[in-house]
Order: structure tokens, then C-alpha cells, then sequence
């Protein structure tokens, strides 16, 4: 592996992530997680975690996702903070 | 039989709730009885493995017949088996009077209200009896998950109480799977039992002393000590009665269990004990908990609130007196746990009861109470003696204790602290004997002379008998107290 | 100089796993919408998770399925060519756990804001103290 | 609070990076973590279970206890969501919508009025703004067939390759989200209910606890899958490989039922309506 | 020294509580209610006396209730200076039994029932406390004492009682929690054990201010005694029905609470230890302060109640002094103080209440001229206060003459001139009452002329418990050789 494209990933992990709580819509929020679980995921996959990260991409990126949005759907999509 | 109860104990209440939703989509009647056979039997399989345990010592079961550390052990000594008996009887005897509570209540929903009871129940269990770090976590969580679905259904304040109860509880199990994750790197193992013989041989390692404290500052927000207790207050009194009269007596105290499995059997008291400051500071947090519980619950006016107050203290009570790390003050804290546990469950059945009949816990509607409920306020009087802390009631064995550690170990501020506590304990509960003794005054503040009778109106049979054994219990237990200390406590206590 | 960078290359696994504990954590305390908690918390324990599979990574390993097991073969397995499989059975278990945990906590936000009409903290405890 | 939660990081940071100092280097093979346990496995998860995927192995034998108790705690959510949630509705709607769907035409019926008959024509609806698409529908119906059947891959071919019954538990429920999504909620309920959701995902966590039970009653230990030999007619090691194969049905079963049961009640709120 | 295994002083203990379900259950039938209350009381005075012969020819009799804790038992022993205070509660009992029930019927108070179960429990504890083998069983027994009389404090119910109850409580309690709990457990750490022993605990190798310490706590905490600054609780406390401030006020609770220091200071400390250290000067100036600056304030007390309170404040610390003074005699002294003070301030108060019963009045400026109207009552008070004033025909004489010889013994000058002067004090709160009742012409007050005396329920136990006070002073048997033998047992170790 190498350790550049880690680094990057990393990166963009946190930028997500930061991301994710920064923003004020929230499905704007749910789908920038996804994105972060996303690129945990590769992460993870490059780590040689592949059942961890099926299970991430499946989940994560995934089913939680939908959780989120179902979620904000039924309560309200804009965040102050 | 016998040898398979450790894997009974948990696996028949965890497949009963199974069963109780499945049948629940036909019928809500089948729920109780099953519940309340599974807990039965939870409690006829605690007690079998109690006996065993005193009469061959500890019991070890492979689950899936690997070998530790490879597969999951349950180990269990005298103090597993001690704390098990404990919370498979609390929470069969709330179940009992949980009945009327559920019934009405719910809306349709009264089955996975009792499958979620049992679940909750199996994974305290679990907890208690595993021998295996990384399963403690998956047991906290399953304890946790239903403790939240429990306490959001109460009053209309509960999602909220809930909610927190659930950040807080996620960033307390986070913490010890962070530590777990430093032990797993450190030593390479997860059991137990292989832990506390591969620690002492590197305790020197920083990593080592990291866990130890992510494990234990999990375990503290777990079990609300002082500064890391906010989610508690609201969790447990806004909760629904049938529910609270679980949750409260066990989940805290289960957690003190914990730490102390943690200490003795993972990090190993030479090591937890041998550090410079850590004890202390632990000692001092207790003595801050005490405190200020008690400050706080002079502060509320709602009964439920009181008594959730009164756990913070008790939790400070709990982790101080192991931590002075004499005997005495760990055969307090240890004896503390089954002792607290009963009162808890006596004063929150009693609180149940008053819901059940009032409708609310506000002190000021309790007035007059003593001739309402006579039988519901006599337990009352009990739970708040053993709260206190008056003989023969068991409260005053396990602060005897305590207070004996404390003075041994030179930790006045301890004694203190306890001191303090009890003497706020007695001015808490004469504030509510005295609403619920004096009648409804007059405006100028004199009472009529002519003593209006006030109709009865007890809790159902139901709830009542429940509270009676455990009021019973709590005077028994403390006459008894010798026996569990000499019969009990002592074998499990390391020599330091 | 040098020195540092080399700390930093060799451990940002590590570094990374505190950034994110970090984020979620504060997510979780400071941020008063509850949806937004939720979103911490996830990052929380991902991070976990991260650091649980950064224990399990091994240096020129490959991924812990044995390669002679589909040929059947006599090969000797050498436990260096594989990765460590235990971190990973323990964290497809706190995934696991995280989505439970999920879905309970959306749960309640839901409910809470049936309650409140609003899923901003400070603006529930206005409420509250309101009452 | 802002305040409080930044100082309360910063510890934790703090206290994280010193714990950080005396750490094995990154991937390092000889660190205590990859030398002391985890080779057992590498080593014997073949001859012990003849399964490959050594995670697979470890997860649902080696460690299954915790496997069934994370399935107990999926199942735990789903019943906790529904335990919160749910609202068995009492009063009806006065008014409710119906849409013609080859022309689109919305009609509202009031109470009492004598409902469309039960047929493809015509959908509920709860909103005049509920979207309608052809393609969306369609596409999602021809592809959901065959998603379903890479989850059932994913699920028996757990022994082999990197997946399981969760993976493959989640992906199967993810299809009928998917199905939820693109039609609507109602339609999806009218194929699979509730109360199956709820059914099967007991019967999932039942069927591995079941079986562990099963092994107890043949005299060995909990979830000791040797013990199946003799009922499944093999040896002790493939019994295990069975063994494990059974669980890993369980746990899909139960994982796909929950996800569905979650996105139930989390899309509507516990109403069951039309949700998204 | 074993003493016999017995489960009499059980029985005595218990025979009380046994009769609580049974007074519960009759609530409706108030003759048969009072039926088993008298049947109580006659039995636990009977078996008191069953044990007294082998108390008397140097026996014991003792009972482990239950082993609690290793080595610490909740354990009865029953010995000559126990049985001294069994005798007069229980034997007090009975008479007060009689006037309660002239009393409550004749005020037509609410909740009798409430207050016969309360009356018996506390004699139990009282009891209880008496027979205390170690200090735990004696705490156990205090606190039930000290919670089995809250609602007979507060029967009324009204703001009034409330007041006072929290302020009883916060005193007993409070003092209790605070201050004999951590010394009881400092005890038992520094010691290994909780045993009374009349060579006391200590080894002699602790640190004299250490012992000081717990030796303070131990006075202060047992506040039933009433020492000074915590005696606040015992006037507030009077605003309970007479009866209750007559038997508890008078003689259960606050003679425990003196039976406690005594048996504390005899017992775990040990006489000898504290003279060797001189500790016994630090209690005198205590207990004397206690003395004068009560009976100071009794003179300013214009309700008759609150000046027999006061009164009792000051006579408890004679008790208190008397042990105080290291000296046989004065020991002697004190504990016969207990049982004569007992008769005498116990008639004083069924005299305060049969005023209270038959004319309503509670202060002292209204008495004029009440003797004419009520010969035989305000002749017991005659009789009464002369007890604890401690002159003939009173039986008080007596213990107040052990009390200053005991200080000659000592040598504690200061004290004889204490002992003297409050009690001239004590005449001067006391004697004006009796002239004015007898002398004054009845003022604007409005008393009749013509005998009008209480209910013969009242009159006839306050009657009794004067004679008894009389007759004592010619027999104080068996209250003296009781005495006498259990200072002989202290000062054996010598």
C-alpha cells in the first residue's frame, strides 16, 4: 500500500467529517456521512479490513444513511448550528 | 444441569424475549407469564450457580468449548455469583409488581415493553458473568440499547432524558472500548484471566496505565460518578415506574461491579492500587460525589428526583470505599452493592406505588399520605432508615464499613463525607415523612382539630407484596450481615 | 525536524483517530442539535473503529483469508502473511453495535421532537425553564 | 456549553495523544496485538472449522457468543424502535387520497365514501405533492431481484470470501428500503408487514441462539457446533462449518428483518403511511 | 465473668413490640386496646423483677440476638446497673399507662391508637437499651428510641408539633449520626471491639487527645442527655401530649440518653482509665455549666412545662456530674439520681398535665390559688418538687447526699459549691409555684372555689408515683444496693 493515498484519505476523513457537523442542512449533514463512511471504508479495504469495511460500505455508507434522511424527513431539515 | 448454568442463566431470558414478540403479535397476554418465567428461572439458575460456586469455588465455562483466550470464557467466583443472585431477584421482584404499571399503559405495545425487560435483564447478566473484556462491551451495549427504549417511553420529558442518557451512556461504552482497544495492543489478549498474567509483567507500559483509565473513566460516566453524573437525574426519574424500579437499583451498581472485576481480575490490584495518584484522586471524586449528590437532592422537589440524587451520592459511597483499597472498605463497597441495590428497589417500588395511586411524585401532593397508604409509607420509612443508615437495616452495615475503611486508610474527608451525607439523608426523608404525617394544613398553618378521616386507597396487592419481601429484605439482609461478609465477600477479596 | 515527520508518517493512523475522536466528541457535547449529535456520535466510534483496525493492520500481510483453503492444497500457513482477523470480528460487532445504537438514538430524536417541535437543545431548554 | 464541550475535547486529546506515546509502530507484525492470539487463528481456523475467511471463522465460532448477542442487539434496536415509535393509529384520516396511476388524477375520498377497489390503478397517497415516476419504479424493481441474490451470495459464501450473514443480512434489507423508496411505504408493507419484520427478525436471533441451545441439549457446551455431528451425519470440523452457516442464515435473516423493521418506523415516524 | 444464657431479657425487650399488632388490631375497641397495653406493661414489669434476684446475688443473664458482623453481635447483657434503669422505666411504665389513658380519653385526643403502639415501642427500645451488651446494640436501640418517639412529639400534627419535631429530630438524630457513629466506629478500630467492660476498652497506649476527642463526641452525641448546647430539643419537645413529656421527656428518653453516657463513660472508658488521664474534671465543668445555666433559665420559664423541662435539663447533668466525678460515691449518686429523679420529675409532670386536663391552663401565672381547687394534685407537686430539689420528704435527698459526698471523695470543691447552689435554685423555680397555689388568692383567672380535680385516672397514678417518691427516701431498695453493687463492679479493677 501506499502511505500518500492514506494520507489523503485520511484527509478527506476528517474534511468530511468536519464537514458533516458543520453544515446546516442536514441532509446536506446525512449525505456528507455517507461520504465519510465512504472513504472509511476504503480506508479500511486498504488496511486489508475487508470484512469491516463490506460491512461499512453496507451499513454505514448505506443503511445508515437512509436512517438519517428518513429520520430528518420526519423532523425538521434545517439545522442552527 | 448444574454445570450449564452459566449459559442458561442468560440464554433463557435472552430466547424468551424472542419468543415474547413473536407471540406478542397475537396476543398480549402470553408476555407476562413467559417473562416472568424466564427471570424465574434467570433466578433459580443464579442461585444453582451460587451454590456451586461456594461449595467447588470458581467455575469457569468455555463457550463453544474453545479454550481461553481464544474462545469466551465465563468465569465465575463468589462475587459474580453474589451479584448475579442480587439482580436476577431485583429484577424479578420489579417484574412482579411491574404488572399493574404495564397494564394500561403502552398503548398495545406491553410486549415489547416485557421483551425489552428481559433483554435488558440477560445482559446485565451477561455483564456479570463474563469473563471476556470485548463481550462486557457487547453486553454493556445490549443493557444499554433496551435501558434507553425503557426510559424514552415514560412521562413527556423522557426522549429527551432518554436522548441524553443515550449520548452520554455511547461515549462511556466508546471509552471503554477505546481502553479495551489499548489493552487488546498492549497484551494481545481479551480474556481475563489471560490479562491479569500478562499485565504484571509489563506494567511499566504507559499503554497500560491509558486503558486502565479509559476503561474506568467509561465505567465512571457509566455509572454517573459526580461530575459525569448529568444524564442520570432525568433518565431515571422521568422513566416509566415499571421501568425505573429495574433500571435504577441495577445499572449503576452493576457498574461498580465492573470496575471492580476490572481491578481485581484484568488489571490486578498490585497494579490498579500501586499507582501514585490515581486512587486517590478516585477517592477524592467519591468524596465529591457524596456531597454534592446529596446537595443536589436537597434541592428537588420531586421524589424520583430525591432518590436519583441519592444514587449519585451512592455511587460515590460505592467507589470510594473500594478505592481506599483495605478490606474493610472494599467489603463496604462490595456489600454496598447488594444492600443499595435492595433499598433502590425498595424506595423506587414505593415510588411506583405513590405514582400509581397519585399520578405524579411531587412532594407536595403527598401530603397526608401516612393515612392513605399506610402499608406503602411503612416500607418507605424502612428504605429511608437503610438509607440512612440505622441498624439493623442493611444501610447501616455496609456504612459501617465503609466508615472503617475510611478511618483505617486515614481518608477523614471520606468519613466525613459519608457523616455528611447520612445527616443529609435524614433531613430528605423527615422533609417527605413529615409532608405525608401532617395533614393538610389550614392557610394560617393550624391544623383542624377535628381530624378529617382520609379514605385509603393502597397500591394494588400486586405491587404491595413485592415491596413487602423487599422491605423485609433489607432488615433481613442487615441481621444477615456477618454471613455475607464472612460466607461471601471475604473469599473474593485480593490479598494486597 | 526530521525526527517529527518520521513520528507523524509512522502514526498518523493514530493522529487521525484522535482528530476524529476529537470532532465526534465535540459533536457530541457542544452541538445542540440533536440529528447533528447523532452524527458525532457515529464519528466517535467510527474513529474507534479505525484505531481498533489500524491495530490489526501488519506489514506485508495479506488479508486474513487463507489462500490454500480454496484449492486444498498442504501449504505451510505462516501467521505473519495474514492479517490479524480478531480486531476485525470485533469491530464488525461495534459497527454492528453503532447501527443499533443509530437507530434508537433516531428513535428518540423523533420523539423528542414530537414533544418539543424542535430538535435544538438550547431552544428545548427554553421551553423547559418556560414551563 | 460550546465552552464546557471544548475543553472537555482538548482533555480528551490531550490524554489520547499521551497514550499514544509508548504504541507499536504502525502495521508492526511483532507487536503484542498480531503475536499473541490472533495467530492461533491464522493458524488453526482451517483445521478447527475448515473455513478460510478466518474473520468469518472467529466471528461466528471462535467468538460467536458475542456474534449472537450483536445480533440480540440489532434486534434490541428494532424492537426499541418500534417499542418508541410505533402508533397503532386510532383515528382515521377524515379524507384520503387516492391516485389514479395511469393518468395521475388525484381523487379525495371523504369518510364513509365508498373506496377504490384493490388494484394496481390506484394508490393512496397521503400528500397532493407525493412524486410518481415510471423509470425510478421500474429500474429499481428489475434490479432489485438481482441485488438480492448477490446477498444471498454474500451470505453462504461468507465461509469463502470477504461478506456473512451480516453484510448479506443488511444488503438483503437494504433491497426492500429500496423497494420502500421508489414505490412507497404502504405498497412495500402490503408485501412484507410488520409483523412478518418483526417475526422474522426474532426468528433470525432465535434460530442462532436455537442452536446453540441445541448443542447444549447434545451434552456439549453452549454454541459448540461440534457437538451437530451426529445430527448433521459429518465430522466434528465440518459440523462446526455448518454450524456456522446455520448462525450465519440466522443473522442475515435477523439483520434484514430489523433494518426493515428500522426503516419502518423511522420513516413514518412509527405511523406507517406512505413514509418518504 | 459469663453470665447465664437467658432468653428473658428477649422476652422484656420484646414483650412491648409484641403487643404493637395487637393494640393495632383492636384500634376499635379502646377498652381492650388499653387491655393490652396494661397486660404489656405488667409483663415486662414482671419479668424485670424475674431477673432481678440473680442480678442482686452478682449475676448476669446474657442473650446474642444475632452475630451481624464477625466479632460484633447484637447482644443483651443484663447487669445490676441495667436492671436499676429497666426497674424504673418499667415499672413507669405502667403508671403512665394509667394516665394516659385518663388523659387522652379526657382530652378526647385523636389517634390513640397511633400513640399506645408508639408508647410501646419505645419502651422497648428504652428496655433495650438497658440490657445493650456492646455499643452497637446500644446505638440500635437509641436510634429505634429516637424514632418511635417522633410521632408521639408531634401528635398534634399541627405547625406547632411540626416545628418541634424537626427540631427533635435534627438534635437526636443529627447528634446521633454525626457525632456517636464515627466515634463508635473510631472505637471499635482503636479497640477491635464494642464489648462493655468496666475495666474499659482502651489499652492506654492511645493519645490522651484522641481519647478526649471521642470522649466529647460521646457526650454531645447521645443529645437525650441534654448537655448543654444540645438541649434545645427538650423544651421544644413539650409541646407533646403529658403524658408523653412525662414518661419520655422525664424518664425514658432522657434518662437514656444519660444511661448511655454513664454506661459509655463506665463502660468503654472506663473510670480508672479517665482518672489516670483526668479527663473526669473536663465532663464536671461541662455537666456544671449545664447545671447552673439550666436551672438560671428555669427561673425565667413562665409555662409550667417549660420550666420542668429546663428543671430536667439541669437535673440530667447532676446524673452526668455525678459520674463524672471518678469517685465511688458519686457514681453511686448518680445512678441513684436516675430512679429518684425519675419518681419525683415524673409526678411533677402528671401534675402539670391534670392542671392542663381539669382548668387548661399551661403557665404558672395562672395558678393562683389552684391549690385550694386541687389539694391533691398540687400536694404530689408539693411532694414532687421537694424530691428534686433533693430535701426530705423527698426521695432526691438521697441521691443528691451520695453527690456531694462523692465530690468531698474527689476533692472537686467547685462542684460541691455548684451542687449547692442550684439547689437553692431549684427551690427558687420550684417553691414559688406551690405558694402561689396554696397562698395567693385566685386572681382574675376565674378559678372556682370548690374541689375540682382531675379524672381519678389522673390523680391516682400522679398520687401513686409521690408516695413512691416519699417511700423511697426510707427504702431505696432495691434502686441502692443495685447501685451499690455496680460501682462495686467499676471500681473492682482497682
Amino acid at each position: 500500500m501506499v502511505w500518500q493515498f492514506d494520507v489523503i484519505i485520511l484527509t478527506l476523513v476528517i474534511v468530511c467529517g468536519i464537514g458533516a457537523l458543520a453544515v446546516k442542512d442536514l441532509i446536506g449533514a446525512a449525505i456528507l456521512f455517507s461520504a465519510y463512511s465512504f472513504l472509511m471504508c476504503l480506508l479500511w479495504a486498504i488496511m486489508g479490513a475487508v470484512d469491516v469495511a463490506f460491512t461499512e460500505a453496507s451499513v454505514g455508507a448505506g443503511v445508515s444513511t437512509v436512517l438519517f434522511v428518513a429520520a430528518v424527513f420526519q423532523t425538521r431539515r434545517r439545522s442552527k448550528d | 444441569m448444574s454445570e450449564q448454568f452459566p449459559a442458561l442463566l442468560i440464554t433463557v431470558p435472552l430466547i424468551s424475549a424472542f419468543f415474547i414478540t413473536a407471540l406478542g403479535w397475537r396476543s398480549a397476554k402470553p408476555a407476562y407469564p413467559i417473562a416472568l418465567l424466564a427471570l424465574a428461572s434467570a433466578l433459580f439458575s443464579s442461585m444453582g450457580l451460587f451454590g456451586e460456586v461456594l461449595k467447588h469455588g470458581k467455575v469457569s465455562y468455555r463457550l463453544g468449548g474453545w479454550p481461553p483466550p481464544f474462545g469466551i470464557e465465563y468465569a465465575v467466583d463468589a462475587l459474580n455469583a453474589f451479584v448475579l443472585v442480587v439482580i436476577s431477584f431485583v429484577a424479578l421482584i420489579n417484574l412482579i409488581a411491574a404488572k399493574r404499571k404495564v397494564d394500561g399503559s403502552f398503548s398495545g405495545k406491553s410486549p415489547a415493553f416485557y421483551a425489552l425487560y428481559v433483554m435488558f435483564v440477560s445482559g446485565l447478566l451477561g455483564i456479570t458473568v463474563t469473563g471476556d473484556v470485548f463481550n462486557l462491551y457487547v453486553l454493556l451495549e445490549i443493557t444499554a440499547l433496551t435501558g434507553y427504549a425503557l426510559i424514552g417511553m415514560g412521562d413527556k420529558h423522557a426522549p429527551l432524558a432518554g436522548f441524553n442518557y443515550l449520548i452520554m451512556g455511547t461515549i462511556g461504552a466508546s471509552f471503554y472500548l477505546l481502553g479495551v482497544g489499548y489493552l487488546y495492543l498492549a497484551t494481545g489478549s481479551l480474556n481475563m484471566g489471560n490479562l491479569s498474567e500478562i499485565i504484571p509483567t509489563i506494567q511499566s507500559k504507559q499503554t497500560i496505565i491509558f486503558a486502565f483509565i479509559f476503561c474506568l473513566l467509561g465505567l465512571f460516566i457509566k455509572m454517573a460518578l459526580f461530575p459525569l453524573h448529568n444524564w442520570l437525574p432525568n433518565a431515571y426519574s422521568y422513566s416509566p415506574p415499571a421501568a425505573s424500579g429495574l433500571i435504577a437499583p441495577l445499572t449503576t451498581k452493576v457498574m461498580i461491579y465492573v470496575m471492580i472485576r476490572l481491578v481485581y481480575s484484568v488489571f490486578t490490584p498490585a497494579f490498579s492500587f500501586g499507582h501514585p495518584i490515581l486512587p486517590t484522586v478516585f477517592i477524592w471524586l467519591a468524596i465529591i460525589a457524596i456531597v454534592m449528590g446529596s446537595l443536589l437532592a436537597l434541592a428537588q422537589k420531586n421524589l424520583l428526583k430525591i432518590l436519583s440524587y441519592i444514587i449519585v451520592a451512592e455511587v460515590g459511597y460505592m467507589v470510594g470505599g473500594f478505592w481506599l483499597g483495605n478490606s474493610d472498605g472494599m467489603t463496604g463497597a462490595i456489600l454496598h452493592i447488594a444492600n443499595d441495590a435492595l433499598m433502590t428497589l425498595c424506595l423506587f417500588l414505593v415510588a411506583g406505588n405513590f405514582i400509581f395511586v397519585l399520578k405524579n411524585d411531587r412532594l407536595e401532593s403527598f401530603k397526608g399520605l401516612i393515612h392513605k397508604m399506610p402499608l406503602t409509607m411503612a416500607a418507605f420509612i424502612i428504605g429511608a432508615l437503610s438509607i440512612i443508615g440505622v441498624p439493623p437495616t442493611c444501610g447501616f452495615f455496609s456504612k459501617w464499613y465503609l466508615i472503617k475503611g475510611g478511618i483505617e486508610a486515614g481518608q477523614y474527608g471520606f468519613v466525613a463525607a459519608l457523616l455528611f451525607s447520612s445527616l443529609v439523608n435524614v433531613i430528605l426523608f423527615f422533609k417527605i415523612i413529615e409532608i405525608t404525617y401532617f395533614e393538610p394544613e389550614t392557610k394560617d398553618g393550624h391544623s383542624l382539630h377535628h381530624h378529617v378521616a382520609i379514605p385509603r386507597e393502597e397500591a394494588p396487592l400486586s405491587m404491595l407484596i413485592p415491596l413487602a419481601i423487599t422491605t423485609l429484605l433489607l432488615i433481613g439482609v442487615g441481621l444477615y450481615s456477618k454471613e455475607i461478609v464472612t460466607g461471601i465477600i471475604q473469599h473474593v477479596l485480593p490479598t494486597i | 525536524m526530521e525526527e517529527i515527520t518520521a513520528l507523524l508518517v509512522s502514526r498518523y493512523n493514530y493522529w487521525a483517530f484522535i482528530v476524529l475522536m476529537m470532532v465526534g466528541l465535540y459533536g457530541m457535547i457542544a452541538k445542540n442539535n440533536l440529528v447533528k449529535k447523532i452524527i458525532g456520535m457515529n464519528i466517535f466510534q467510527t474513529a474507534i473503529i479505525l484505531f481498533y483496525v489500524s491495530i490489526g493492520a501488519k506489514k506485508d500481510a495479506t488479508i486474513p483469508i487463507i489462500e490454500h483453503g480454496h484449492h486444498g492444497e498442504e501449504v505451510v500457513i505462516k501467521a505473519v502473511d495474514y492479517i490479524n482477523p480478531l480486531p476485525h470480528v470485533l469491530m464488525l460487532t461495534a459497527i454492528v453495535v453503532s447501527v443499533a445504537t443509530l437507530g434508537v438514538a433516531l428513535a428518540l430524536a423523533i420523539r423528542v421532537y414530537r414533544q418539543y417541535n424542535t430538535l435544538e437543545e438550547n431552544e428545548i431548554k427554553s421551553q423547559l425553564s418556560e414551563e | 456549553m460550546k465552552k464546557t464541550g471544548l475543553i472537555m475535547v482538548i482533555v480528551t486529546g490531550i490524554l489520547l495523544i499521551a497514550g499514544t506515546t509508548e504504541f507499536p509502530d504502525w502495521a508492526d507484525p511483532n507487536s503484542p496485538a498480531s503475536s499473541h492470539v490472533s495467530p492461533y487463528y491464522i493458524l488453526k481456523a482451517i483445521d478447527d472449522t475448515a473455513v478460510p475467511n478466518v474473520v468469518s471463522a472467529v466471528l461466528a465460532d471462535y467468538r460467536g457468543y458475542d456474534t449472537m448477542f450483536e445480533t440480540a442487539v440489532i434486534f434490541a434496536a428494532g424492537l426499541a424502535c418500534f417499542f418508541l415509535l410505533r402508533q397503532f393509529n386510532r383515528k382515521r384520516a377524515k379524507t384520503k387520497m387516492y391516485r389514479h396511476v395511469p393518468t395521475g388524477i388525484i381523487i379525495d375520498i371523504d369518510e364513509g365514501g365508498k373506496l377504490p377497489e384493490e388494484n394496481s390503478n390506484f394508490e393512496r397517497i397521503d400528500s397532493q405533492w407525493t412524486p410518481y415516476d415510471l423509470i425510478i419504479k421500474t429500474t429499481c424493481r428489475i434490479i432489485i431481484p438481482f441485488i438480492q441474490v448477490f446477498a444471498l451470495y454474500v451470505i453462504i459464501h461468507g465461509h469463502h470470501s470477504p461478506g456473512g450473514g451480516f453484510q448479506g443480512g443488511v444488503i438483503l434489507g437494504a433491497t426492500i428500503i429500496l423497494f420502500a423508496i421508489s414505490h412507497d411505504l404502504r405498497t412495500t408493507i402490503k408485501r412484507l408487514s410488520e409483523k412478518m419484520a418483526s417475526v422474522f427478525s426474532s426468528m433470525g436471533v432465535f434460530l442462532f441462539a436455537a442452536t446453540g441451545m441445541l448443542c447444549l441439549l447434545l451434552g456439549s457446551v453452549y454454541l459448540d457446533y461440534s457437538a451437530l455431528s451426529d445430527l448433521l451425519g459429518t465430522d466434528p470440523v465440518m459440523a462446526r462449518s455448518h454450524g456456522i452457516l446455520i448462525i450465519e442464515i440466522g443473522v442475515g435473516l435477523s439483520v434484514m428483518a430489523v433494518m426493515i423493521w428500522l426503516y419502518y418506523n423511522l420513516s413514518s415516524a412509527g405511523k406507517h403511511n406512505e413514509g418518504l | 465473668m459469663e453470665g447465664i444464657e437467658s432468653i428473658r431479657p428477649l422476652l422484656a425487650v420484646a414483650v412491648s413490640i409484641l403487643a404493637v399488632p395487637l393494640i393495632m388490631l383492636s384500634s376499635r375497641k379502646p377498652n381492650l386496646r388499653e387491655g393490652w397495653t396494661f397486660l404489656a406493661a405488667g409483663l415486662k414489669f414482671l419479668i424485670v423483677l424475674s431477673l432481678l434476684p440473680l442480678i442482686l446475688d452478682g449475676g448476669s443473664y446474657t442473650l446474642t440476638i444475632v452475630q451481624v458482623l464477625p466479632g460484633l453481635g447484637i447482644k443483651l447483657r443484663v447487669d445490676s446497673f441495667g436492671i436499676l434503669f429497666a426497674l424504673v422505666s418499667s415499672s413507669l411504665w405502667i403508671v403512665t399507662s394509667a394516665y394516659s389513658i385518663g388523659y387522652m380519653r379526657g382530652l378526647k385526643e385523636h389517634s390513640q391508637t397511633r400513640y399506645f403502639c408508639f408508647f410501646a415501642l419505645s419502651l422497648s427500645a428504652t428496655i433495650g437499651v438497658a440490657f445493650s451488651a456492646n455499643l452497637l446494640t446500644l446505638y440500635l436501640f437509641y436510634e429505634m428510641l429516637s424514632l418511635a418517639t417522633y410521632p408521639l412529639v408531634t401528635h398534634h400534627q399541627d405547625a406547632e408539633a411540626r416545628k418541634s419535631g424537626r427540631k427533635y429530630l435534627a438534635y437526636i438524630v443529627g447528634s446521633s449520626i454525626g457525632l456517636v457513629l464515627p466515634a463508635m466506629l473510631a472505637i471499635y478500630y482503636l479497640t477491635g471491639t464494642l464489648d462493655f467492660s468496666y475495666q474499659g476498652l482502651f489499652t492506654g497506649t492511645e493519645s490522651p487527645l484522641v481519647i478526649l476527642l471521642l470522649l466529647l463526641l460521646m457526650i454531645f452525641g447521645f443529645a437525650k442527655a441534654g448537655i448543654m448546647p444540645f438541649h434545645s430539643w427538650l423544651p421544644a419537645a413539650m409541646v407533646a401530649p403529658t403524658p408523653v413529656s412525662a414518661l419520655l421527656h422525664a424518664v425514658a428518653v432522657v434518662k437514656v440518653g444519660v444511661f448511655c453516657i454513664v454506661r459509655v463513660v463506665t463502660g468503654v472508658f472506663g473510670v480508672q482509665f479517665l482518672q489516670t488521664l483526668q479527663l473526669g474534671t473536663v465532663l464536671c465543668y461541662i455537666a456544671a455549666f449545664t447545671i447552673i445555666t439550666a436551672s438560671l433559665i428555669a427561673l425565667a420559664q413562665d409555662n409550667l412545662k417549660a420550666r420542668l423541662a429546663f428543671s430536667t435539663v439541669g437535673q440530667l447533668s447532676y446524673i452526668v456530674l455525678g459520674v463524672a466525678l471518678l469517685s465511688p460515691l458519686g457514681i453511686t449518686g448518680g445512678m441513684l439520681h436516675i430512679a429518684m429523679h425519675a419518681f419525683g420529675k415524673i409526678t411533677l409532670f402528671f401534675c402539670a398535665g391534670a392542671i392542663f386536663v381539669a382548668t387548661g391552663f399551661k403557665n404558672i401565672s395562672q395558678l393562683n390559688g389552684i391549690g385550694r381547687k386541687m389539694p391533691f394534685t398540687m400536694g404530689a407537686f408539693f411532694v414532687g418538687s421537694m424530691s428534686v430539689i433533693g430535701v426530705p420528704p423527698g426521695g432526691g435527698f438521697i441521691s443528691k447526699w451520695f453527690l456531694v459526698l462523692g465530690t468531698i471523695e474527689s476533692d472537686q470543691w467547685i462542684m460541691l459549691v455548684v451542687l449547692l447552689v442550684s439547689s437553692i435554685l431549684n427551690a427558687a423555680y420550684f417553691l414559688p409555684i406551690v405558694y402561689r397555689a396554696f397562698f395567693h388568692p385566685p386572681g382574675e383567672t376565674g378559678i372556682s372555689t370548690g374541689m375540682e380535680e382531675a379524672p381519678s385516672f389522673c390523680l391516682i397514678p400522679l398520687m401513686f408515683t409521690a408516695f413512691c417518691s416519699i417511700v423511697l427516701l426510707f427504702f431505696p431498695q432495691p434502686f441502692y444496693s443495685l447501685a451499690e453493687q455496680s460501682v462495686r463492679m467499676i471500681t473492682q479493677g482497682w
